[in-house]
């Protein structure tokens, strides 16, 4: 990694120039909600003024550019008595300017789930690769709580990162292509005071959470509490309507169809994001679902979030960005959810002493 | 006008070396190949019951082929062009490489589909996928193959594999039953297997017809029948969960352990590969560390059964 | 489907409407980019709207509209008769639709406020379903026409179909929108099948719930969650009878 | 020779909207009865509307068609938003203006190709077409796509609009997709020509009965939302004064109201608003009317089938303009936030098939407690049936064979693009 400073005012400059050579995406203002607050999303994005740096969170996460809710997985074009396969991993390049340390933890968390197992998936390795990130970190809302769960700083999967150290950003550079763009414009190398001031700015952002989510030991928490009269009370609220999968960062179960072309001559197989919260996840042939109540349902998701999977290390996959708990109209939020099990839990049990508290 | 200095240039996956590689699933696959299977031609269609039918698949390439092998218990994913891609156990032996054998039950969309295609259609396969049998660790043991209906499919491969290395097994019991004496499959092979691989089988239907002469009962009640060596027995159960349950207590009840009882469970799947996270039980992928478990892992699993 | 070793055979349909606005049958005409493809699908004998020849020998018959009168009733069992399949379509034929909303007035006050005194015959709205054996719905008002090829291409190469079960939040989210909840509307997209792409929300007003309740909805915690909102019961009420869709749900609680 | 017997009856009348019976009866030369008879099932609009929220009105009442909805949707939209005191801000104002354009381009070239066209190439439908006229069938393919591109980026899909809302319009169109839709309108203009070159070699039969033209006026532009209500028989009056301008009766044999003004029967439509409108006209669709001889006041109803492709090319550079104009307009203003409010007044709005009336009232709590509705098609059943009576007489005149004279009598009636379960409404 190399540091370097760039004046806010060079910074936009510098962003302006890449926004319009290429496809670029941004936080965008779209609405503004009943309560008079702006609405953000990941949207495309044709020059730097169009881009909210002020943002606070967009409503969906940027995950949409990686993992498309709808992507076409191959073409079947079919014969005489035979058929053939297209498979295309073209992805045009891309720039994803503005990105939180929490986003990008999510896409490293991607990295690993897609990238690294058996079975790598290209189509999100071409989506990953074709595009450029510059990240940003920002002081935390009331009710982030990617610090519990130590993602509020990111060392990985960005071309650029910048700190904001008053009137300048710290630049920390991770790609040689993001070095080289820089090269046309007026950066220094950081000097001692700069230095200071992004300890501090760290300093700061790391005392401004308000919101702490208690993850030691959830794991085993969670396989002792699995038939918890908890995952009930939650599933009696919960919508089964998906939303929180869809915009969050890490969820990336999907689905895969297949249709034929009205002109029968050929056929596509496509993919979908899908939730585990949706009633027939668990469904299979003939009817039988083994996850029939909104209860499990809602349980798998927290299971696989904060419990982790075999195939990605029993890692936790949640980054704490609080999308959710935000978007759920039913209320459900991580904080409470998990709160509630820990109450239960330590109500309950005397020899097992609760988990050390977290330092 | 800005400068093409700008211009974040395009990384070509497509170009990269793995592109040229033959998917092996069993080992690592190629990147490039995981959307991609075997294409195979259905070269024999056998009617088995009114729901069920065996269908024989070729490779059509020899080094695919070749390339092509496979584990008692895995299965494999058998994409229908235009409808969609489905999990089916392989259902022949491991040492078939000229063809392989799948048998079906009509389900859905995709059975369906492949219940109306005729000889020589063309379909493809991807896999092998997912955990298998332990033959080896079986060998000088008893083994007890429980199957329930469809469950007998899976447990072909299994059975092949004993027949063809018949000496290294001790007795060898087949429990089978069915709901209706109709729906039992692969009725035409029991006389070689008994009397040819002298497996000790014993089958049972829930609802006798009129012609039935066999016995009528639940599963579990062959499991009287014979002589279980609790010490030196395995067991391999397949079939619909409700009958893992009741089985594999009676088992345990007799004295085999745990670990040395096996099932193979069944989930929806879209992809084989352990991505679309359709197939959980409890917090492993019936894809990938599955669909072979024995019974201790299955009781850890929550909701497996 | 050669690569499988059977054909296609064109579909023998009838298209047919009763009491609707034809809405559903006009979106057949409609993506007049795979028009011509869709038509080559198809062995139309029997589509008044569109074609002046009409026969009886259909096998698939596409039934739009809702019932209200009793020569439909007649006309739709004889139509019952001769279909192999009968496919309900539009919200009107699903649910009864819109024109259900005629049922909660008394018959002789809607025909005096229209007719005068004029004798007109008319009877509560009923959807196909309780007249005939209805084999597969597609709901929408009017239906998506995308879904109504991918059905139809479906039928014509013998797989099964089926519709969303879960609701319409999840395509709506799918297209960024800012939840309608936020904007301080009632939208009924978490207890609504989903099938449309969300194109209400996407356009920025509620979904008044065209194409019926998805499958094992909440219904409870959708009313908590109007009121939790601080909306009005009133409205959600409104939209809930807007279709009729939402019927078996509606005194769940008073 | 003269015909002396002839007995025509056409049950549920194909290629037209809705469900609508044709009977003629000529004995001994004497025309007997010549009806024109809708049996489409009431659905009471009217009385569904009573306590209902204003916001939810135009989504109700879009569903009384299923070609013309965003009419309908406009109706109900300007009757409640004059009603109460409601201005939209301009830019909604245009973007209404456009998706108006956009369903009367689709209706028209659904009409005119679909329905229309079989009759005069003497095909069932126009499906045989595909094969004989593919490049016509292609144009008029295009031309509706057109016409449901502009209503699915303006108010969200094409049949039944999402973003057509009390007090302006829901969502601004995407300004790269807006300048896609000029693109697709400018490729289309080559499609007119196309259309209009082979309308020229069509055989429209020569038949005139003289009648009553109405159709809105604004004096500033073509006629689309509002106005005030003219006929070439000389009438002028307000909007709010609907009811003046149609006179409702109900005959017996009909499930559907007849209407009348200075004459027995009128006329509302394409024809009428050209008759009315002419100067207003681009001097693109002028030409074009006067390439096939189209002068107002035109009395031959087989005429409206020109009339609409004149229609649809003046759409087309309009909508152009429009688009332009949009693309320069920020967009952020689109919809006057209101509060429901007593009051009562009219709505007009040229739907593609004639002037469409919605009158609202709003009582103080609020809710709407009266509705109107009064459709094009209404209005033009009274003219359609005085017009059969005649063409009747004519063609049996002329000796024509009872084949000849059905067809002529559908032709006619197919002409006037009836909607008929719009006018049962
Ligand atoms: C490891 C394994 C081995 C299997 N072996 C056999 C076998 O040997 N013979 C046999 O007849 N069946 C077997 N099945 C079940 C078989 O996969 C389902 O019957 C089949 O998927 C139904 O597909 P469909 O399209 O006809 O049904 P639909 O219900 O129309 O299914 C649509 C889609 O849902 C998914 N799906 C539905 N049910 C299942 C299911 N039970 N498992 C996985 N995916 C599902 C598939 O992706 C399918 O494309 C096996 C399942 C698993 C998991
Ligand atoms: S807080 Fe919610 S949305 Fe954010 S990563 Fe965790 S589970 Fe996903
Ligand atoms: S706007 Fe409606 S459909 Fe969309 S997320 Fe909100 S509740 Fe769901
Ligand atoms: S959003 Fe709702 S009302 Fe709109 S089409 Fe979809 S289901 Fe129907």
């Amino acid at each position: 990694m190399i540091y370097k400073v760039i004046s806010k005012e060079e910074f936009s400059r510098f962003v302006d120039a890449l926004i319009r050579e290429n496809c670029s995406y941004g936080p965008r203002e779209v609405d503004t909600d009943r309560h008079g607050n702006p609405v953000y999303q990941f949207r495309r994005v044709h020059s730097a003024d169009e881009v909210a740096f002020d943002y606070t969170a967009t409503h969906s996460s940027a995950k949409h550019l990686m993992l498309p809710y709808r992507e076409e997985l191959s073409r079947f074009r079919f014969s005489e008595g035979d058929w053939e396969q297209d498979i295309e991993y073209r992805v045009k390049p891309r720039l994803l300017v503005g990105l939180r340390p929490c986003d990008i933890s999510a896409l490293n968390i991607l990295d690993d789930v897609l990238l690294n197992g058996k079975f790598p998936s290209p189509y999100y390795l071409a989506q990953r690769k074709n595009t450029f990130i510059i990240g940003m970190d920002h002081l935390p809302l009331p009710d982030c709580f990617c610090q519990s769960l130590n993602h509020h700083t990111v060392t990985k999967g960005f071309n650029l990162f910048c700190s904001d150290i008053g009137d300048s950003y710290y630049l920390s550079v991770n790609s040689s292509k993001a070095l080289t763009y820089l090269k046309n414009f007026a950066i220094g190398d950081p000097t001692h005071e700069d230095d200071c001031r992004l300890i501090e700015r760290r300093k700061l952002i790391k005392q401004s959470f308000q919101t702490e989510v208690e993850v030691t030991g959830l794991p085993s928490f969670l396989d002792i509490e699995f038939d918890s009269p908890i995952w009930q009370k939650w599933g009696d609220k919960c919508l089964n309507c998906g939303t929180c999968a869809m915009v969050c960062p890490t969820c990336y179960c999907y689905d895969t169809s297949e249709r034929i072309d009205t002109d029968l001559e050929g056929a596509s197989r496509q993919k979908q994001l899908y939730s585990c919260n949706l009633v027939d996840f668990a469904e299979v042939a003939g009817g039988h679902n083994f996850r029939p109540g909104n209860g499990d349902r809602l349980k798998y998701r927290y299971y696989h979030h904060y419990r982790g999977f075999a195939e990605n290390a029993n890692q936790q996959i949640c980054v704490g960005c609080n999308r959710c708990g935000r978007a759920c109209l039913a209320d459900i939020n991580p904080k409470d959810v998990i709160n509630d099990l820990r109450m239960e839990k330590e109500s309950c049990m005397i020899c097992v002493s609760p988990s050390p508290p977290r330092t | 006008m800005h400068d093409m200095r700008f211009t974040i240039p395009p990384q070509d996956i497509n170009k990269e070396h793995f592109a040229e590689e033959v998917a092996d699933f069993n080992r690592k696959s190629a990147l490039m190949q995981t959307d991609r299977g075997y294409k195979c031609r259905i070269t024999n269609i056998v009617d088995l019951t009114g729901q069920e039918k065996l269908f024989q698949l070729r490779i059509v390439n020899p080094e695919e082929r070749r390339l092509f092998t496979f584990l008692p218990g895995q299965f494999l994913m058998l994409e229908v062009p235009g409808y969609g891609q489905i999990p089916i156990s392989i259902s022949s032996s491991t040492n078939n490489q000229e063809f392989i054998e799948l048998c079906i039950r009509r389900a859905g969309r995709v059975t369906s589909a492949l219940f109306q295609a005729g000889e020589g259609a063309m379909v493809a396969i991807r896999g092998p996928f997912g955990s298998s049998f332990p033959m080896h660790e079986m060998s000088g043991s008893n083994v007890i193959l429980v199957a329930g209906g469809l469950g007998i499919a899976p447990l072909r491969a299994p059975l092949y594999w004993i027949n063809e290395h018949r000496d290294r097994y001790r007795n060898v019991h087949l429990l089978y039953g069915t709901k209706e004496p109709s729906q039992m499959l692969f009725t035409y092979q029991f006389e070689e297997w008994k009397k040819v691989n002298h497996i000790d089988l014993h089958t049972i239907v829930e609802e006798p017809g009129p012609q039935w002469e066999g016995r009528t009962g639940m599963i579990t009640e062959l499991l009287q029948d014979i002589d279980i060596d609790a010490d030196n027995t395995y067991a391999i159960v397949c079939g619909p969960p409700v009958m893992f349950k009741f089985v594999c207590n009676r088992l345990e009840r007799e004295g085999i352990p745990m670990n040395r009882m096996f099932v193979s469970l069944e989930r929806r799947m879209h992809c084989g590969m352990g991505k679309c996270c359709r197939c959980m039980v409890g917090t492993t992928f019936t894809c990938v560390d599955g669909p072979v478990f024995d019974y201790w892992s299955v009781m850890n699993l929550q909701e497996a059964i | 489907m050669q690569h499988l070793g059977f054909s296609t055979n064109k579909l023998k349909i009838g298209s047919f409407d009763f009491t609707c606005c034809e809405g559903c049958q006009l979106q057949l005409a409609n993506k007049e980019e795979t028009l011509p493809e869709f038509l080559d699908l198809l062995d139309i004998r029997n589509f008044r709207e569109i074609s002046s020849e009409r026969f009886d020998d259909y096998d698939i018959a596409l039934v739009e509209g809702s019932i209200s009168r009793s020569d439909e009733v007649e006309r739709l069992q004889a139509i019952r008769k001769q279909a192999k399949i009968l496919i309900a379509y539009g919200s009107c034929a699903c649910f009864g639709g819109v024109n259900s909303l005629k049922n909660h007035f008394p018959p002789d006050e809607c025909v005096h406020e229209v007719y005068g005194d004029s004798p007109v015959e008319t009877l509560p709205v009923r959807r196909i379903s309780d007249v005939v054996k209805v084999d597969f719905s597609i709901p929408g008002c009017p239906v998506s026409k995308d879904e109504v090829e991918r059905i139809v291409v479906s039928i014509a190469t013998g797989a099964m179909i089926s519709l969303p079960k879960y609701p319409v939040c999840v395509e709506c989210k799918q297209q960024l929108n800012t939840c309608l909840f936020d904007l301080g509307e009632v939208c009924l997209g978490p207890i609504t099948r989903a099938g449309c792409n969300a194109v209400c929300t996407t356009g920025k007003t509620a979904c008044l719930g065209c194409r019926g309740p998805a499958e094992d909805i909440n219904y409870r915690s959708f009313r908590e969650l109007v009121k939790e909102h601080g909306l009005s019961l009133d409205e959600m009420e409104e939209k809930l009878r807007f279709y009729n869709c939402f019927e078996e749900f509606r005194d769940d609680e008073s | 020779m003269t015909k002396v017997n002839c007995s025509i009856d056409v049950h549920h009348l194909t290629r037209v909207e809705g469900h609508g019976n044709i009977h003629i009866d000529i004995r001994n030369g004497e025309l007997v009865d010549a009806k024109w008879a809708v049996v489409e099932t009431p659905r009471f609009f009217e009385v569904m509307v009573k306590t209902m929220s204003p916001a939810r009105v135009p989504f109700l009442t879009s569903r009384i068609c299923g070609i013309c909805s965003i009419s309908h949707s406009l109706a109900s939209i300007r009757s409640l938003e004059r009603a109460m005191e409601i201005s939209p801000p301009p830019a909604a104002e245009k973007l209404r203006l456009l998706a108006m354009h956009g369903e009367t381009l689709q209706s028209h070239a659904l009409h005119i190709f679909f329905l229309a066209v079989p009759d005069f190439v003497d095909t069932p439908s126009v499906i045989p077409l595909v094969e004989s006229h593919p490049h016509i069938v292609q144009a008029g393919l295009r031309l509706k796509a057109a016409g449901n591109a502009i209503s699915e980026l303006v108010t969200g899909r094409c049949t039944h609009p999402v973003s057509l809302v009390l007090g302006g319009v829901s969502k601004a169109p995407d300004k790269e997709k807006l300048e896609a839709l000029r693109a697709q309108l400018d490729a289309v203009r080559a499609d007119l020509d196309t259309t209009a070159e082979f309308c020229s070699t069509l055989q429209i039969p020569s038949f005139v009965r003289e009648t009553e033209f109405v159709s809105l006026r604004n004096g500033n532009t073509y006629p689309a939302i509002g106005g005030d209500l003219v006929s070439t028989d000389g009438v002028r009056r307000d909007e709010n004064d609907y009811l003046a301008m149609t006179n409702e009766y109900k005959p017996e044999f009909t499930t559907t109201k007849f209407t009348r003004l200075s004459r027995g029967s009128f006329a509302a439509g394409a024809l009428a608003r050209f008759n009315n409108n002419v100067d207003l006209l681009r001097p693109e669709a002028v030409s074009v009317a006067r390439q096939f001889g189209l002068e107002p006041v035109n009395h031959n109803p087989f005429m409206n089938n020109i009339a609409q492709l004149v229609e649809c090319v003046h759409i087309v550079h309009d909508a152009i303009d429009l688009i332009d104009d949009l693309l320069d307009d920020p967009l952020n203003e689109l919809k006057t936030p209101w509060k429901p409010k007593e009051g009562a007044a009219t709505g007009a709005v040229e739907a593609p098939r004639g002037i469409l009336y919605h009158h609202m009232e709003v009582d103080r709590h609020g809710t709407v407690c009266r509705g109107d509705c009064i459709i094009p098609t209404t209005q033009n059943n009274a003219n359609i049936h005085h017009d059969l009576a005649a063409l009747a007489r004519q063609a049996a005149d002329e000796g024509k064979d009872d084949q000849e004279i059905r067809q002529l009598c559908e032709m006619l009636v197919r002409a006037y693009d009836p909607c008929i379960s719009c006018s049962v409404h």
